[in-house]
């Protein structure tokens, strides 16, 4: 590297640094709590949770400033800034402040010590925010492995229980290895091409003729890495006892946040390093041997099926939200199968949709945690009468997840459909798949529906149970929106549709 | 929203609506747990309605049409706009559905009278009315689909509403789930629409089927897909089995299902579609239609419970109309769908008030075991409930086809249709639906007149029960007699022949390329056929009665003796077609093969990942347990068994071992690649 | 033969023989000194390759760091008296069937790739240019991994402390 | 015998990978399985640097393979921390003992 070419590196360091300042707050906010951590020696102090709610709704406010800027490359185009990415980095911080709020009320992380529960969060964080920028095979790596390694430590958050403990041990070994298969699949991948940036090496597969079964095998490798954080088949393995496993915010959060940072890398890595990104309506395949949406759809109609179909024999809540949420995978991969404009905003339009769904969800199972200390669904009988108010808000959730009409669920999955539908006749299978796993997925949504409201309790549970405001607010702030956007959902469609727009200059 | 006739339709559609947000939230705590409050609104609607109608007879004019549309959705290059649809077919449709719904909430007030949720029951009807007015009114394949799947929800929390018992919680989850069977079909049809076409508009739709760009055998695929949503709703064969169990809703909540809503929606959604229909899928809707009809009419027989034989008696008159459409009586069958609203919604209050009674009477003797909706514990109640009587036997009149009642015109109509068709089309399939159809006729006139016998005349099958029974209350009875009024009169004048028209697919052709619509046939054979069905459904009706006279009235035959004598036809029928076993034998069989599949799938493959015996030793007892089970009910639970199957059976892969995992997750990378060389 | 190809297959056979021993053995002992051995190997492999930094990276933190690390864990959770020494092993058939297909796959596209290859240059120390590249190019990957590490500490630091309650 | 060049590297990594990905599946002590995965983690570092060597690029293959050694690290710390709790919480570190999530 001659003179001229190291002052240029560093100059596109220096000036890369101010569109940087999300991820400084957020590094700031780990020092930050760290250092209060250490100085505060009280166990479970209710500062460190606030101080981490201050600290991600100053980086949502950075982020949002960054609405305006420019598509580019960072730090010599290891990261980029991209409408996509802004999309998720919000997504993200939306889904840590939820988080946040839930473990501060949890009843599981009471009387325990916060501060590095709050620290590994905002690591996670920050990992996710990579992953949706990284537009390097090096900074892929380590944007998964900081997601990875921290959230190994907050599914065995709870050292005392045995059973996040053994999630922990699960997750760590299924993650570990599955790190190791997409390494393996990235020396593959550097091997064909010769570079690790993710544009060149489209270009490069697109000039060089790469032998195709190399190629497939490098990107199968690859996907065991993506399919594992987005869990789907057949990496999904770990996802249903960790989910059972870990800290209830802890699974709201891995549901929602880590899979949409898998989402996020996936289509970027298929759209820009396996095919050509025009600012256009479409994209093509670069390497027309290889098959790619056959193997995205067997994948995505395999996800589906499993996770839903699982999901049915399940008696314990978070597990079966725990299926579902494998089963909305499978939904949310249809949208990429066809590496088109339209699906990628689908899928992105879903994932918001599911964020409001899932972790409303989540947010019920976690109240009923405290009112009726149990998550079996034969628990939740009589809840309608009980508890009306979260009966009727997880009856939204429940309806949206299934993609009932007038539910922000339903106008997801027609998104979805719709793309499938469009993109190609070779591909109604998919869509037919699709629509009967939302049959299936009526079967075990009606089973806790019919528990709150259609199954009768004996006399000792038909008292009144007091909710606490806050979270009739936290759940009106899921509940509103799941019903609002299933009616006048224009503006979240805007929004998904301007923002399939990636880096991919040079 | 310049034109007020669409203002006014809008606001027919949202008062119900508004009625049930705020029914829902404060309805109990406004007086009278605010029963009024949906009752009003849907008057108003109803009186709004009848204003439309009005203007409509006073502008006569057959192809009036006006629509408005909102933008809604974009989907990149589609539109979807939103929009309601105004033609004189939506108009009457807004007047049968806002009459009987309004009609249905004042009863429901004397019916429901005291019930635990009596607030929320009646949020419950304004929301169905609600989703019912929509999709009368929506110009759209998606807005349909929407207001179809609210349909199906605010059903099933009607038909569940007495919840605590488990039948009626069962019968809920049965109908919501069975209909939506139907409309997977219907959503498949839709996507076929959206991906050929790009649109969902019906306008558009049928100009592009018009112009050929959705044609041949996808056409007819795509037609029989959505009439499956039909299939559902309209309780057709093999989907009907689900409204028999409706009933263990609240009695005005099945007039209203069964009269001008739910189940008339499938029927609706044919008419409003008609043009979609290749010949292909109209045969087939024409067979299912016959099928549906004869079926239900012969276990109507048996039956004895009053509202079981009326609930197969709708199924088989919705057979009626959607034979009637597919052998291209879009007049007949929708007219019908009208009449029949009038007559059915009749005979559900009038049970309800029977029932009522028996009910009051049991409670005064303390008797709380007898059943009273059983017929055989009824007669002689004539004399007690006199106007329920008159106006039930008005009705009865009407669906038998009796000369005079406004019954007879449809039917009339229907069997003139079918006779046409078959005149004209000269395929022996459409001669077997005219025969079957007539034969119908005559079943039918026999059992609606059996149960009049059986609960009205004759001596009382408990002397006490009767001597307790009485009229209804007031507010019950004035609905009764409204809807006798309109069973008697509601089929005279041509009125609606006068005022809807046959859609033409060439209508809607933007080019010049299609032929012309092949010409109806001659006005003589239409004309021949109409006396020719005149004669014999006056026949076939009067033989039903006779026959039914005979057996239960002169006594001169006993019903008991020739069920003896055909025992198994008479079982057959009593036990419906063994439908539902039959549906539950399926699922036995099935799942004895899925046994021996899983077995086999345990033993070779499972075992080697699991390294367990004990394995199979667990699933081969939860199977041989579930053997043992009692498998009931028909197809629900077949979808339902067959799915937990699968369900239970890939549970067993997650072993929680975590090393199993990693093996599967590998071996599932070398299938990939396996099925990679296979197909690349 | 060349003398390169001699090393090669010496350093090779080292490797995949305590790798062997690594992955046979019953004994875990026997299976942490295979993976030391297997690391050396490794690194030999990397000097061969021109990677002299990697190597001395290699050695530094996967023998000095790593290995120690599972040392400590094998002692902290075995008895070291007793008979827990032996580690059993699972699913042994079919784990081979699916490695042996794995080792199939990937033997077969190494071996009909053409793989894309240049000239090879005669090595030359790499520190300095590892060295300039962590300051230009892969300045920010050095910086984010730093906060990957700090949250590793973190999250070790605090499984593997004894709460006071 | 063909004279050792990029194949044979690539040869001695992918035999490595499978021997890891055995240890991984078979061993029942999770510090085994967790040497298991420091195996396969080595066989793909072996790859980018003998790629980076042959291909004769810029160094992007031996950065990649620093990061890795520096990551692999940071997880096997976490990794085994995680190791010794579940000890602490069963007395055993043996993998197929911890399987109460199931199903």
């Amino acid at each position: 590297m001659d003179s001229t070419a190291v002052a240029i590196s560093l100059k596109d360091n220096i000036s890369s640094l101010s569109y940087f300042v999300p991820e400084f707050i957020l590094i700031g906010l780990m020092l930050v709590l760290i250092i209060v951590d250490i100085t505060i020696k009280r166990e479970s102090t209710p500062w460190l949770g606030v101080i981490a709610l201050i600290g991600s709704v100053i980086a949502l406010v950075a982020v949002f400033a960054q609405a305006a800027l420019p598509v580019t490359g960072l730090f010599n185009n290891m990261l980029a800034v991209d409408p996509f990415s802004w999309f998720f980095k919000l997504l993200f911080l939306g889904s840590m402040i939820l988080v946040v709020f839930l473990s501060m009320t949890s009843l599981e992380l009471a009387g325990r010590n916060v501060g590095e529960y709050f620290i590994l969060l905002t690591a996670t964080t920050l990992g996710m925010f990579w992953m949706a920028s990284a537009t390097n095979l090096l900074t892929i790596f380590i944007a998964i492995e900081t997601v990875s390694i921290t959230s190994f430590a907050l599914a065995s958050y709870l050292k005392t229980v045995k059973r996040s403990s053994e999630a922990g041990l699960k997750y760590t070994i299924y993650g570990t290895f599955s790190s190791g298969l997409m390494l393996y699949g990235f020396s593959l991948l550097y091997g064909l091409t010769g570079s690790l940036n993710i544009v060149e090496i489209s270009k490069i597969l697109a000039s060089s003729q790469p032998h195709p079964l190399t190629l497939f095998v490098a990107v199968l490798l690859i996907l065991a890495g993506f399919g594992y954080k987005i869990a789907s088949v057949p990496f999904h393995f770990w996802a249903p006892d960790v989910y059972e496993g870990a800290p209830t915010p802890i699974t709201a959060f891995f549901s929602v946040g880590p899979k949409a940072a898998g989402f996020a890398l996936l289509i970027r890595f298929f759209n820009t390093a396996l095919a050509t990104t025009e600012d256009g309506a479409s994209w093509y395949p670069v390497v027309a041997e290889v098959n790619w949406p056959q193997l995205l759809a067997v994948v995505a109609a395999a996800t589906m099926t499993l996770g839903n179909l699982i999901a049915i024999k399940q008696n314990n809540l978070k597990r079966l939200l725990a299926y579902s949420s494998i089963a909305h995978a499978g939904y949310a991969l249809m949208g990429t199968v066809l590496l088109t404009r339209e699906g990628v905003y689908a899928t992105m339009f879903y994932l918001v949709a599911y964020y409001l769904m899932n972790l409303g969800a989540f947010l019920v199972v976690i109240i009923c945690q405290e009112l009726i200390k149990s998550e079996r669904i034969q628990d939740y009988r009589g809840l309608g009468y009980r508890a009306p108010v979260v009966a009727a808000a997880m009856t939204i959730f429940l309806f949206s997840l299934t993609g009932l009409p007038v539910t922000v669920g339903f106008i997801g999955k027609f998104y979805l459909l719709a793309a499938l539908v469009r993109g190609g006749e070779q591909y109604i299978w998919l869509a037919v798949v699709a629509v009967l796993n939302t049959v299936v997925s009526l079967f075990y949504y009606a089973r806790i529906f019919k528990a709150m409201y259609l199954e009768s309790t004996d006399d000792l549970t038909l008292t009144r149970l007091q909710i606490s405001p806050s979270a009739l607010v936290l759940l009106a702030v899921f509940a509103v929106p799941t019903v609002f956007l299933g009616v006048y959902w224009a503006p979240l469609f805007d929004w998904a549709t301007a923002s399939v727009k990636f880096f991919a200059g040079l | 929203m310049d034109n007020p006739i669409l203002t006014q339709a809008l606001i027919v559609l949202l008062l119900p609506l508004a009625a049930f947000v705020i029914q829902i939230f404060v309805g109990k705590r406004l007086p009278r747990q605010g029963d009024w409050l949906p009752t009003s609104a849907i008057f108003i609607g109803l009186i709004l309605a009848i204003t439309l109608f009005g203007r409509m007879l006073a502008n006569y004019d057959p192809a009036f049409k006006i629509s408005h549309r909102f933008d809604w959705i974009n989907i990149g290059s589609l539109q979807i706009s939103f929009g309601i649809l105004i033609d004189n077919l939506t108009v009457i449709m807004l007047v049968v559905v806002t009459l009987v719904s309004a009609l249905v909430h004042l009863f429901s007030i004397g019916y429901m009278h005291g019930d635990v949720r009596y607030s929320r029951y009646f949020a419950y009807l304004a929301i169905f009315s609600f989703s019912m007015l929509g999709l009368v009114l929506v110009d759209n394949f998606f807005g349909i689909y929407i207001f179809w799947e609210l349909v199906g929800l605010s059903s099933y929390l009607l038909i569940g509403h007495w919840y605590e018992k488990k039948s009626a919680s069962d019968a809920a989850i049965k109908a919501f789930i069975t209909t939506r069977i139907g409309d997977i079909g219907m959503l498949i049809g839709i996507m076929i629409i959206l991906a050929t076409l790009g649109t969902f508009g019906f306008d558009e739709v049928f100009a592009g089927v018009a112009d050929g760009k959705l044609s041949g055998g996808l056409l007819t695929f795509a037609g029989i897909m959505i009439f499956f949503g039909a299939i559902g709703k309209s309780a057709q064969f093999p989907l009907h089995v689900w409204l028999p169990d409706a009933m263990e809703g609240p009695t005005p909540v099945s007039a209203l299902i069964h009269a001008a809503t739910m189940v008339a929606a499938g029927v609706y959604l044919v008419g409003r579609t008609f043009v979609f229909y290749s010949a292909d899928a109209l045969l087939f809707i024409g067979v299912i239609g016959t099928i549906t009809a004869f079926i239900a009419a012969t276990i109507a027989i048996t039956q004895m419970d009053i509202k079981k034989v009326l609930a197969y008696s709708t199924i088989s008159q919705l057979g009626y109309m959607v034979a009637a459409l597919g052998v291209g009586g879009y007049m007949a069958g929708l007219f019908h769908l009208m009449t029949h609203a009038f007559f059915k919604a009749l005979l559900f209050l009038g049970s309800g008030s029977v029932i009522h009674a028996m009910h009051h009477a049991y409670h005064e003797l303390h008797d709380h075991h007898s059943d009273p909706q059983d017929m055989r514990n009824m007669g002689g109640l004539r004399t007690k409930m006199p106007i329920t009587f008159a106006t039930m036997l008005a009705a009865t009149c009407a669906i038998s086809g009796v000369p005079f009642f406004a019954g007879f015109f449809s039917k009339d109509a229907i069997l003139a249709a079918a006779l046409e068709k078959a005149l004209t089309s000269h395929n022996p399939i459409h001669m077997v639906i005219f025969g079957t159809l007539l034969l119908c006729a005559g079943i039918t006139a026999f059992y609606m007149f059996r149960l009049v016998y059986l609960t009205f005349f004759g001596e009382p099958a408990k002397k006490e029960v009767h001597h307790h029974a009485q009229e209804s209350p007031t507010v019950m009875t004035v609905p009764l007699i409204v809807l006798g009024v309109l069973a008697v009169a509601g089929g005279y004048g041509h009125w609606f022949e006068d005022l809807v028209t046959k859609p033409d697919l060439a209508a809607y052709a933007t080019t010049a390329l299609v032929s012309p619509a092949v010409p109806e046939a001659g006005h003589e054979a239409a004309h021949t056929a109409h006396t020719m069905a005149m004669w014999l459904s006056i026949f076939a009706a009067g033989l039903g009665i006779l026959i039914s006279t005979a057996f239960y009235y002169w006594k001169k035959f006993s019903a008991e003796a020739m069920a003896e004598r055909f025992k198994p036809v008479y079982n057959f029928l009593w036990n419906k077609w063994y439908f539902d076993e039959l549906y539950a034998k399926t699922v036995l069989a099935g799942t004895h093969l899925f046994s021996r599949i899983s077995g086999w799938f345990d033993l070779k493959v499972i075992d080697g990942l699991v390294n367990g015996v004990a394995k199979i030793t667990v699933l081969g007892s939860r199977l041989s347990g579930w053997n043992d089970n009692k498998i009931v009910d028909g197809l629900v639970n077949l979808t339902a068994n067959v799915v937990g199957w699968f369900g239970a059976t890939l549970r067993e892969v997650q072993t929680g071992r975590v090393q199993n995992y990693i093996l599967m997750a590998l071996g599932a990378v070398v299938l990939l690649y396996v099925l990679q060389l296979a197909f690349a | 033969m060349t003398s390169f190809d001699v090393m090669f297959y010496v350093i090779g056979a080292l490797t995949l023989l305590s790798a062997v021993i690594m992955v046979f053995s019953k004994n875990i002992i026997l299976n942490a000194i295979g993976l030391l051995f297997t690391f050396f190997g490794v690194a030999g492999i990397y000097v061969m390759l021109g990677a002299d930094f990697i190597a001395a990276t290699q050695l530094l933190i996967y023998v000095g760091g790593i290995l120690v690390l599972l040392l400590f864990g094998v002692m902290l959770s075995q008895r070291i008296t007793g008979l827990e020494m032996r580690t059993g092993t699972l699913q042994v058939v079919p784990a081979a069937i699916v490695c042996v297909g794995i080792a199939a796959i990937l033997l077969r596209i190494i071996l009909t790739t053409p793989w894309p290859q240049a000239k090879v240059a005669a090595p030359a120390p790499t520190t300095s240019k590892i060295g300039e590249l962590f300051m230009t190019t892969y300045l920010i990957p050095f910086e984010i991994v730093s906060v990957l590490l700090l949250a590793a500490l973190v999250g070790a630091a605090f499984l593997g402390r004894r709460d006071a309650r | 015998m063909m004279p050792v060049g990029l194949t044979h590297f690539l040869v001695l990594g992918a035999i490595l990978f499978c021997l890891g990905l055995l240890a991984v599946i078979t061993k029942r002590n999770a510090v085994t399985v967790l040497m298991g995965v420091e195996l396969i983690i080595n066989a793909a570092n072996i790859n980018f640097i003998a790629f980076a060597r042959y291909l004769d690029k810029d160094l992007d293959g031996q950065m990649f393979g620093v990061f890795v050694i520096v990551i692999a690290a940071a997880s096997a710390a976490v990794a085994l921390a995680i190791v010794l709790n579940i000890y602490q919480r069963m007395r055993s570190v043996n993998l197929d003992e911890a399987d109460s999530l199931a199903g």
